[in-house]
Parts: structure tokens; C-alpha cells; sequence
């Protein structure tokens, strides 16, 4: 019919889905250009307008093909492979964008220490000099997939003694590297969803330096503006996410029915689905900032409704599911109970930029009110109150 | 289900702007006869019937306009309620005839879900918007919905919560009307009405939302600017993200309105949150102006006034509720 | 039974309430030190605990005395009286606190202006030295009584050189005297209880001075922190107040309830009882900082309750009772309609202390969170931004 | 109606310190063994019955500082709701078997209002508070409350949201057992229970507010303490201000079981309040700590759950809103 799927009837008339390898498959696929076909052409793409990805998307799914298991490697796909492309060197597109998108190679992200978590750029893990490497020690913290990953993007403090935004350098670490200790860290729900870095005089190659020494900051806002962006992205059905698990629930229980709660679980049913609908606005409109309100609102919606579901539940929601310290893949607020619901829900407004942080960035950037006054951004890091 | 289209067309913002033209440099008593002559009064009306043959959506966006003022002209009891029941009761010459003035429906604003006719056009009714401003009234008798000339009826103002869209009492004694439609005109009317008073109550909100932002951004205290106090900055942060809400149903109700997909949830959404905001953002100006947002000459109580009145006109926030549990199979 | 019987039964024996003229009374009972008996003797009290005034109240009452109608002079009372007290001359406290006590002269209050709310201390009345005399000048609002009242206690700025707070001066101005301009102040109530009171080159003598020169802002402490104690000090039975008015009208009206009404006045019914109860603790117990917290919890719980209201009054609710430009000498919450008392609450969290003003300090002295970093403390008030 | 007195006496600060002391030096397994030594868990039971003949005020103290800690003891499931029951029932040799262990009431811990008792001893009850610890089991059935022996029952713990309270599923088959009173001392026991649980619900609430303090204060992000940030503070003042209103009511229910004076109505106020506090200090409490607060090492998730688990148990706000409705004449 289109190019696209003209495209697609090639790569599969020369790679069988039914009886090639799913990673040479998926190899092919990104040789073929249709990985992520917005990317420049011999990096996975072809320079063609992202909207077509959902058709390319359609066809090879509808022709049996296999997918790079997105969820895996998301980290990698939504926040390093945009920040390589736009930051890194010829060699190192060349050199991780391929494994990256096929998920031989999963990435994580050191970014986050115990005493930089809002304010990251007031980060303290060091990365010296020496000879044509980097030595980098310090402690990361809330970073998903590091078990798993052979890769990290990491940002690391280069100098001291300027602010805290200018003495920033962009790395990616080798995770198989000497000196770097993955911990698990067990969260309020039991699971151990992340991990605790521990970097002790790692060694980095300045080969694998992104972006200019120095310039970490701006690179790491790369990294960060897509993380936002991939909020709040994807169409979602009329009780797509917890409301519906809170409405079956209900539909479930007549009898644990009470006034109060019924009245909350329609205003929480209509706040959802007014956020579902703002969530068709933004993506149809202009991007707009609408974007750091879809998460707030959903953060705050998704706690109140497992809340709820946590009261409606009664004797049954003084029960947990299970205690086990698991280390799961991703969230998995469909299949787990109502108190995992209710304790992971906690989280959203905390992970992926605190609740307090949207608030200020809506109320500066959306609503022109100014910043309070700020004496942490001229003096050096080294002289900064801790 | 396909998405709806909850966008502002390029149609529907060139005539947001010229009714914003229009509101900037008129105010007074000629205001109405303006806003008739630019036809944003007719535009659900088909072109044979005398109208725009526009929709909803369009009504919706003068709405989100005209609560951006506080305008106190009788758009909501004649150009979107009686407008609403007379389209609904089909072509003959007395609704032409209506539809050619300023006919106002003869309900309490507060009305949702029951109406209770007057008994063959002999009673009263009470609080009914924007009534001094009618030439015929639709009255919900008994057996159907009347028209009866405004001459036939004893109006009388009362004091008004909101003096912008002042209500009257009405009292018929064995008046002389005409029978138009069923009471379904009249139930239709109301569904309409809350739909698209949920843009207005997005255009009440708005306002507020806007003036205190900028009255934060330079009023000075502590030697600040009092907007740049974080406690400030969060909750006008927070009202803007319940605002990005609200429009996103009051949209979607009156784009459901045109197309009739989905109706009676998308108004009963629309109302649960929109009033709520308004309510919310009209108390935050006047808190959030301090001593000059409690006085007479401060325009923020005439929003707080609408906001509040608005709350109850057609349906509260909780009777919405109630009327949309069953509709998403949520019993209680 | 007790001296405080005696002492009220002499004074009625020697001036009988029944053949008194009421003035005559009020300056017997005074020159008995029985007006407030906590006060020096002479001037109105006995040096005695504050405790028994509650028994010569109730004695007087009972013997048929006449009050001094607190509520028309609740400033004098409230506010003036206790600073002219605290800091004002023997001749000061002599002229002025029998005829404030008697209420034959009213006080007002000259602190608020346009541009100094919640920063009262940035206040721009200019008071210049001029031989003798004052020269005063500049706008104050948010004055109750102004129209009634024969004095004043104002707040000027005498040096705008020196920081805020360094250059203020506290006088007793005479409302009579040229140059006062006393103009109501509509609310959005339609009411004006206030005034704008504009004052053009008003002579005021030094002798009329509270207090040193610069040391207005310690002398206006005093009259602040006797405005905050009585907010809450009262006892109040069940449903006094908004809640019973409110209650009443739920009671009266069984065919406008609805479900999520209920469940929300119950709520806002138990907030207030709780409100109520804790007034119990905070009068019984040491005075402690639980003051703050009741005006904070009264303006919302006042404003959520009277919003109610107009609510479930539904048709009636879009109605008002009044919009006629009253002066009254209090405000009416019982009297007037839902829609005034909707209105009028919206000032319980502006008036005497914003419920924003409030939570700072509450963060702060109670809390002990650290304040905000501050530059306006130290520039000379005339080199702050405005 | 006279004030109540809603102070701490002198007598029931000292026993808060005797007990924060005692909560300080030990954890483990021996707390519970310690604390009936200290006389702390028979409080209300009379000294002839062996108790410290004190009351529901004193009680009070113990739970708020149990809640401050959220020891793990049976403190609720034994010397709250199984003593206000055998108390009920009067004084038996079988009474004053149990009050001499560690008898627990087998109801599920969420019970308010109706009470539905196993069949003749035989059948199943879920989720019932501090099973575990139970020497003998209060149990009611279809004719009355029952003691039966621990031994008899069949207790399966189960994974619980609040560790910290475990609950359990007992399973009865034909068990053996004396009937001790009726229902009504269930009935009792609920209404004692719900009144004390709200002053362990405020010790909870204090914690988290005191805890969220304390890290605010040193916690530095963009060079200056979190806690100087002026929308943490408002959001902690406010939080403080709820407490001071749910202290009341809680003081209130505790003097009210003690004097039985408004009982219903106190206890039911109380509930409706500090439940939700206690939630809302918790999750604060999270929310301001960051990530550290969402972690297993920190003690801020012991309090979450602990909070989350009390709004179910003994009846959640709004039942309590419910039950509170028809006694204060506000009908719905």
C-alpha cells in the first residue's frame, strides 16, 4: 500500500519471521532502517517523520514479526539512545545504538545519589582524570535494570569547584567494569523494583565521554526531557490503568458498598477519565506544557483511588499478597493486590520528578510566576550548605 | 470507541476572538443586541430555521467567553436552554416565531432530572435566569411544554447571589400559551444547558486563574513579589492542573453534545468537575488578592458570585455524580 | 460569698442599676476597679487574676447592671486599651482608658494600608516631627468603627531610612481633628464595614505619642497578640455558630438532601465539634501556640460549612437576601442569609492575619522549620521594591 | 452539658514516659511480657479483678505512645477489645481466667456495628488482630461471646499490609467453649476499641509529623533546608492543625468512654477524624522524605501501613460519618 509497508514486505520477504532468529531479525530490522525510522538512516532509521513508525509498527507485527520487548530495555530505548544521537560521537552511535535497540545490550540510568534526588545537579559522585581515562566513585541510587544492564549513562562531577550545574561530565560506564557494586534496595512494597550503585575508582575510557567536559547538564536535560515526554504519550482506553481495577473491584463487592465511598469512587472515576481525555488534548494538540499536569494529576488520582480500594476492601484489605523480596521486571499494578497497589502508587509522585517539582516547574514555565530567590546557583559546589 | 476531537477548530478560534473583540469594547445594554448581530446567539440553529447551522462546540466556545466576563446578557435561559427545547420540539411556526426573539425557559436554574410542570399555566415558578430579559416564555406545564407571551406573566426580579445572571419568580394565572413539544424538550434542554455551561464555568475559572497570576506576579510583600512565594506558586500550580482537567470535559461535552455520541455521560462528567473548578478558582482569587479581592470595586466577587451560582444551576457537582453512577455501572 | 460579691453588691447598693443613668453606672463600676479587675487599681481593676472577672460579670448581670456593649467597642477594648496599658504614660493610661472602658469615647485602628497587608511593617503613613506636633499623612484601610470612633491607634513611619521595622512610630490620633477623611468601604457582601481612612497632613501632638519614636513596631506587637488571643477564647456550646446555623437549615429542608451533601456536612459537623473541643483544651491548658491553629481551622471549616449551605438551599441558594449598603456594627452571621455568610467567610482567612500569614507562623514558632531566606529585613524601607 | 476535661493529667504523663521508656529500651519479643508487668495492659480492670483500676483515659496514654512506636504487640486485639468485653460481662471465674492471659477477641479487625457470630462454634472468622499472641480466643457466636482456648482453634496467620499488627484467620470446628455474655459485650468492646484506636491513630499521626520535621529541617536540596521551603511548611502546618483538631476529639473519646457521657457520638467523632489524619500524616510523611521515605530500611513504611491498616479497622470515617448521623439529628 505505502512505502512503509512496501518496506516491511521486503525485510520479512528476506528475513522469515516464522524461521529466523529473533535477534538476527531484529538486527535486520534495524539494518533495514525500520527500528525507530525517525533515527538518521544506518542508525535504525530513515530520516522519515516519527508518525510513520506506528504503520511500520502495524505491519510487522500483523506479519508475525518479534519486538524488542520495549518494556526491557526502556530506559535504554526513551532516555540513552535519544541522548546518544543527539550527544555522541560518530563511534558511539555506531557503536550502541545497534545492541541497544535490539536489547542485546540493556542500559541503565546512574543519575540519582542519596543527597541529590530533586536537586540532581547538586550531585557528589567524582570523575578524576587520569591519563586518557576517568575514575569515577560514588553512590547512585533508585536505578532500575543495573542487575541487568551492561551499560549505564551516568553523570558524574568533573569539577568542583564551579556551580554545581558547569562541573558536570556525561559518561557511559561499562556496568562489567571493576569497581562497580550492584545492591538491591527493597522498597515499601517488599519488591526490590531498583538497585543501589556503589561506584569505587571505576574506570571510564574518555572514549566514552558524551558531550564536552563540563557540559554534563546540558546533556543530561536531553536525557531528562524525554523521560517527561514519555509520560501521559500512549492512547488509553476508558478505564485503562487502576480506576479500572478499582471500578471491577467495586462491580465485584456490592456489599462492601458505603455512600461516602461511592460518591469518591465517581468523583476519582471522573477525574481519571478527564484526565484521559486532557491526555487525547495534549497529544493531538500542540505539545504544550500540559504534559508535567498529566503527571501530577495522575500521580495524584492513581493514590487516591488505590487508597480507596484499600478501604472498600475491608477485612480483605488488611490482607497483603505477598511479602517476598522480588526483583521484577517492571510495575505490575494489574496483576499484584490492592495494598502493593496502594504502596507502589506512592511512588508516582515521588519518581521521575517529585510532585513538589512539577508543581514549581508548571508554576514558572506554564504561569510566568518567578523563581524565589536562589543562592545555590553561582557559588561554587564545593562551598554549597549540604 | 474513536477519540473524540477535543481541539479548538481554527473556526472556533477565529470566533472566540471576534466575541472577545466584541465583549472588550462593549458593555451595557446594547451588549445582547450586538451579540444577536453577530449571530453568535443563533448558532446551533439550522440556516432554514434562521440560524448559523454552527453546533455546540461553537456554542461552548462563546460560553468559555462570555463566563471569561461575567457578561450579564440572558445567553443561558434563552440562547442555549429555550434555544436547546425549541430545537427539540421541530419546525412550525410558533417555534419560529420564538426562536426569532428572546424566549427564555421557564425553570428554576437549579433544575436537574425532575421537572414539575405548572398545572394548566396557573402557578409559579421560582428562580428563573435571566427572565427580565424575555419576550415569550417555554413554560413545563403539566402535559407539555407552552408558549406563552411574556406579557401574559408576572415577573418578578428578586435579589440575586449572582447579580450577572439575575433569576426572577414567575406567576401564571390561567395564561394563554401554545403547546410546542413534550416535556422531553425540557430535558433535553437541561442537558444541554449543564453541557455547555461547563465551558462557561471553564471560562469563569479561567479568568480567575489568569487575574491572580498576574496580580501575584507584581504585588510586593516582604520585598518580594508575593507569586514568587512557593506555597503560592504550588496551588496556582495545582488550580492549573485541575483547570487542564476541566477544559479537557468541557470539551468533550460539548463535542459530545454535536455528535450525540456518549452524551449523557460526557455532561454529567463535565458538570461533576467544571463547577467544582470554577468554585475553586474564583475563592482562590479572592483569597489570594487579600483585602482587595473582599471589595465591591474589585471585579473577582462578580466570578465568585457566577462560580457559587453556577455550582447549582443545572445539577450540582454530587447530583451529577448520582446521575452518572448508573451510567458507568458504578452503583452505589 | 465571695470578696468579688461583696465588692458587686456595694457597688449596687451605692448607685442602684434601676435609677442610674447607664453612663453614670459604667464610671462607678470602673472607679470600683470592677471593669476589668486584672487592670491597676485607678484605672478600672484591682490588680487582681484575670479569672475573676467571670464572677463579677455574673453578679453584676444578675443585679440588673448595665454592660458596656462590648461588641461596639471591641477595638478600644480588645486592642488599644491593653497597649495603652502596656506602654502608654500615667497621663495617657489616665485620659484614655475610663472613657474607652465606658464606651463613651469608640477606638479604631490605623495599622492596614494598600500596599502593607500581610507585610504591615512596610507601611508607607509618612508621621514627619513638626515642633510639637505630628505631621501625618498617607491612606489606612480595612478600618472598622472609623466612622463611630473618636480615636485611633495608628502605626506611621518616622524614619525611611532605616529598615522596616526600625522606622515605625505608634500614636494616638484623634479621628476629629482636620485632615481625617473617613470613606466606607463596600465588601463584596454589599455591606461596608470598613473604611478607607485618608489622612492629609493631620497633626498629631507628641504628647499623643505610645511609646518611643522608632519603637512603633514593638508597641504594635502588643496590640496584635491581644487581637489573635481573642480569636477561640470563648467557650461555645454545641453547634454555636456556623454549624448549627447550618444544621438548622439541613433540619428544615428533608427534600434537598442528597447523599454526597450528607456525607460532607457530617464531616464538616465533626471539624467543627472538634474545633470546639479543642478551644476546651486550649482554654484549660497552658495558653500554648494551639491559637493559631483555631482561627486557621475556624476560616476554613466557616467557609466550607456557609458554602455548603448555598448549596443545598439549591433554588433559594441562587438568591440573596440583601444588597442594600449597610453600615453595621457587627457582623451578622445568624441574621443574614446563606449568601451573605458564604461571602462574609471569605474574609475569616484575610482579616487579622491571613490563613497564608498563619501557616508560616505556625511552620515556624511551633514547627521550628527555619525561615525563608529574607532580604527586606535589613535595606532601609525606602530602597525595598513595591 | 458540663466541659469535659480534654488535659493530660499529671498522673498520665508520667505513665506516657513510663511507657516511652520502656518502648525505647526494648523491642523484640519481650516488649509484650514487659508491658504487663509494667500494669500497663489492665489498666481499666479493677484491682479486685486484678488491674490497676484506672480507666479508658489512662488506656489512652499507652495507645498513643504504642501508636508513636507501632510496637508490635497485641496491646488492641487483648487488653483493649478482649478486656472491654470480659469487663462487660461481669465477674466470673472464667472472666477472671482470661483477664489473667492474653485473651483476644475473634472478630475481624474491620467489625463495627453488626456483629456476626460463627454457628454454633463451628465455621471460619478472617483477619482477626494479634491471633497469633491469643492464649484464648473471645468468640462470638450466633447466642452469645464464647471462651474458648487457643488450643481449640485452628490460627493460620496471614500475609498482612500492617506487619506490625498481623492478623489471622481462626478456624472453628465444633470448639469447645464457655459462654461468657451476649453480643452487646461485642458491641461494647467495638465501641471501646474505636475510642482508644484513635489515640493510638494521633501517636501515629505525631510521629510522622515530628519525623517529617526533624528530616525537613537538615535535609538540604537547592543549598537550603527542604523545611525552609514555603510550600513543605504551609503543607506541615496544615497537618498540624489537623492534629490539634483530632488530639480533641481523640482526648474527648477517651474521657467519654471513661465517664460515659456522649459516648456514641464521641467515639465516632474521634474515628472519623484521626483515622484520616493518621493516613494523611503517614503519606506526608513519605511523600517529603523522597525516595528515602519509599524504602524498606526506613521506618516511615511501618507507620504508612500501620495508618493504612487502622482506617479499616473498627470502622472506617465514613461508616463512623454513618453511624454519627442519626445521633446528632443530621438525617440524610
Amino acid at each position: 500500500m505505502s512505502e512503509w509497508t512496501d518496506r516491511v514486505a521486503a525485510l520479512v520477504a528476506a528475513h522469515d519471521p516464522a524461521t529466523t532468529d529473533r535477534a538476527a531479525f531484529l538486527r535486520a530490522r534495524f539494518d533495514a532502517g525500520l527500528a525507530w525510522v525517525h533515527f538518521p538512516e544506518g542508525l535504525g532509521g530513515l530520516a522519515a517523520p516519527r508518525e510513520a513508525q506506528r504503520e511500520v509498527d502495524a505491519a510487522l507485527s500483523a506479519a508475525g514479526a518479534p519486538d524488542n520487548d520495549p518494556r526491557r530495555i526502556g530506559i535504554g530505548l526513551g532516555m540513552a539512545a535519544p541522548t546518544i544521537l543527539a550527544h555522541g560521537t560518530a563511534d558511539q552511535r555506531r557503536r550502541f545504538l545497534r545492541p541497544l535497540w535490539t536489547g542485546e545490550e540493556v542500559w541503565c540510568q546512574l543519575f540519582s545519589e542519596p543527597g541529590a534526588g530533586s536537586d540532581l545537579a547538586a550531585l557528589a559522585t567524582r570523575a578524576r582524570r587520569d591519563g586518557d581515562d576517568w575514575v569515577v566513585t560514588g553512590q547512585k541510587v533508585w536505578t532500575s535494570s543495573a542487575h541487568n544492564a551492561r551499560w549505564a549513562i551516568l553523570l558524574g562531577r568533573t569539577d568542583p569547584d564551579v556551580p554545581k550545574h558547569a562541573g558536570l561530565t556525561y559518561f557511559v560506564c561499562d556496568m562489567t567494569a571493576p569497581g562497580v557494586d550492584v545492591r538491591p534496595l527493597r522498597q515499601i512494597t517488599g519488591e526490590a523494583e531498583f538497585n543501589e550503585v556503589f561506584l569505587s575508582e571505576v574506570r571510564v575510557p574518555d572514549t566514552d565521554r558524551l558531550g564536552d567536559v563540563g557540559d554534563g547538564w546540558r546533556v543530561a536535560r536531553t536525557t531528562l526531557m524525554n523521560e517527561r515526554v514519555a509520560i501521559g504519550g500512549r492512547p488509553v482506553p476508558r478505564e485503562g490503568g487502576m480506576v479500572g481495577v478499582v471500578a471491577r473491584t467495586w462491580r465485584d463487592n456490592p456489599d462492601r458498598r458505603t455512600p461516602d465511598l461511592h460518591d469518591r469512587l465517581v468523583a476519582l472515576w471522573v477525574r481519571a477519565e478527564a484526565l484521559r481525555l486532557a491526555g487525547i488534548r495534549l497529544r493531538t494538540g500542540s505539545p504544550g506544557p500540559e504534559g508535567s499536569a498529566m503527571k501530577l494529576a495522575f500521580a495524584g488520582i492513581a493514590q487516591a483511588l488505590s487508597g480507596l480500594e484499600v478501604e472498600l476492601l475491608a477485612e480483605d484489605g488488611l490482607r497483603y499478597d505477598d511479602w517476598t523480596e522480588r526483583r521484577p521486571a517492571h510495575v505490575d499494578y494489574l496483576g499484584r493486590g490492592a495494598g502493593y497497589r496502594y504502596l507502589r502508587a506512592k511512588g508516582n509522585s515521588i519518581e521521575g520528578g517529585t510532585s513538589e517539582i512539577l508543581r514549581t516547574i508548571i508554576a514558572e514555565r506554564v504561569l510566568g510566576l518567578p523563581a524565589e530567590p536562589r543562592a545555590d546557583k553561582d557559588l561554587p559546589w564545593k562551598d554549597l550548605p549540604r | 470507541m474513536t477519540e473524540p476531537d477535543l481541539r479548538y477548530s481554527e473556526v472556533e478560534e477565529d470566533l472566540r476572538s471576534s466575541v472577545r473583540a466584541l465583549l472588550t469594547a462593549r458593555a451595557g445594554a446594547g451588549l445582547w443586541r450586538e451579540l444577536v448581530g453577530l449571530g453568535v446567539t443563533s448558532l446551533p440553529v439550522p440556516e432554514g430555521l434562521g440560524g448559523q447551522g454552527a453546533g455546540y462546540r461553537e456554542v461552548a466556545v462563546v460560553a468559555e467567553e462570555l463566563g471569561a466576563s461575567v457578561a450579564p446578557v440572558p445567553f443561558l435561559g434563552s440562547a442555549v436552554l429555550a434555544t436547546a427545547a425549541l430545537l427539540h420540539a421541530g419546525d412550525t411556526p410558533e417555534v419560529r416565531l420564538a426562536l426569532s426573539g428572546t424566549p427564555v425557559l421557564a425553570v428554576p436554574l437549579s433544575s436537574w432530572g425532575a421537572v414539575v410542570g405548572v398545572r394548566g399555566l396557573t402557578g409559579s415558578i421560582r428562580s428563573v435566569a435571566d427572565a427580565a430579559a424575555a419576550d415569550r416564555f417555554l413554560v413545563p406545564a403539566d402535559n407539555g411544554l407552552y408558549l406563552v407571551e411574556a406579557a401574559d406573566v408576572r415577573v418578578s426580579p428578586v435579589p440575586s447571589l449572582d447579580e450577572t445572571r439575575p433569576v426572577a419568580d414567575l406567576e401564571f394565572s390561567a395564561a394563554p400559551g401554545t403547546r410546542l413539544a413534550g416535556l422531553d424538550a425540557v430535558r433535553r434542554a437541561l442537558l444541554v444547558g449543564a453541557g455547555i455551561l461547563a465551558s462557561e464555568q471553564v471560562g469563569v475559572a479561567q479568568w480567575c486563574l489568569d487575574t491572580t497570576v498576574a496580580y501575584v506576579r507584581q504585588r510586593v510583600q516582604f520585598g518580594r513579589p508575593v507569586g514568587s512565594f512557593q506555597a503560592v506558586k504550588h496551588r496556582l500550580a495545582d488550580l492549573w492542573q485541575e483547570l487542564v482537567l476541566a477544559r479537557a470535559a468541557a470539551r468533550n461535552a460539548a463535542d459530545a453534545l454535536t455528535t450525540g455520541v456518549d452524551t449523557a455521560v460526557a455532561v454529567s462528567l463535565a458538570q461533576s468537575l467544571c463547577a467544582t473548578v470554577a468554585v475553586r478558582a474564583a475563592e482562590e482569587c479572592v483569597q489570594l488578592h487579600g483585602g482587595i479581592g473582599m471589595t465591591w470595586e474589585h471585579p473577582a466577587h462578580r466570578y465568585l458570585k457566577r462560580a457559587k451560582a453556577n455550582e447549582i444551576a443545572l445539577g450540582t457537582p454530587g447530583m451529577h455524580r448520582a446521575t452518572l453512577a448508573p451510567l458507568i455501572d458504578l452503583l452505589g
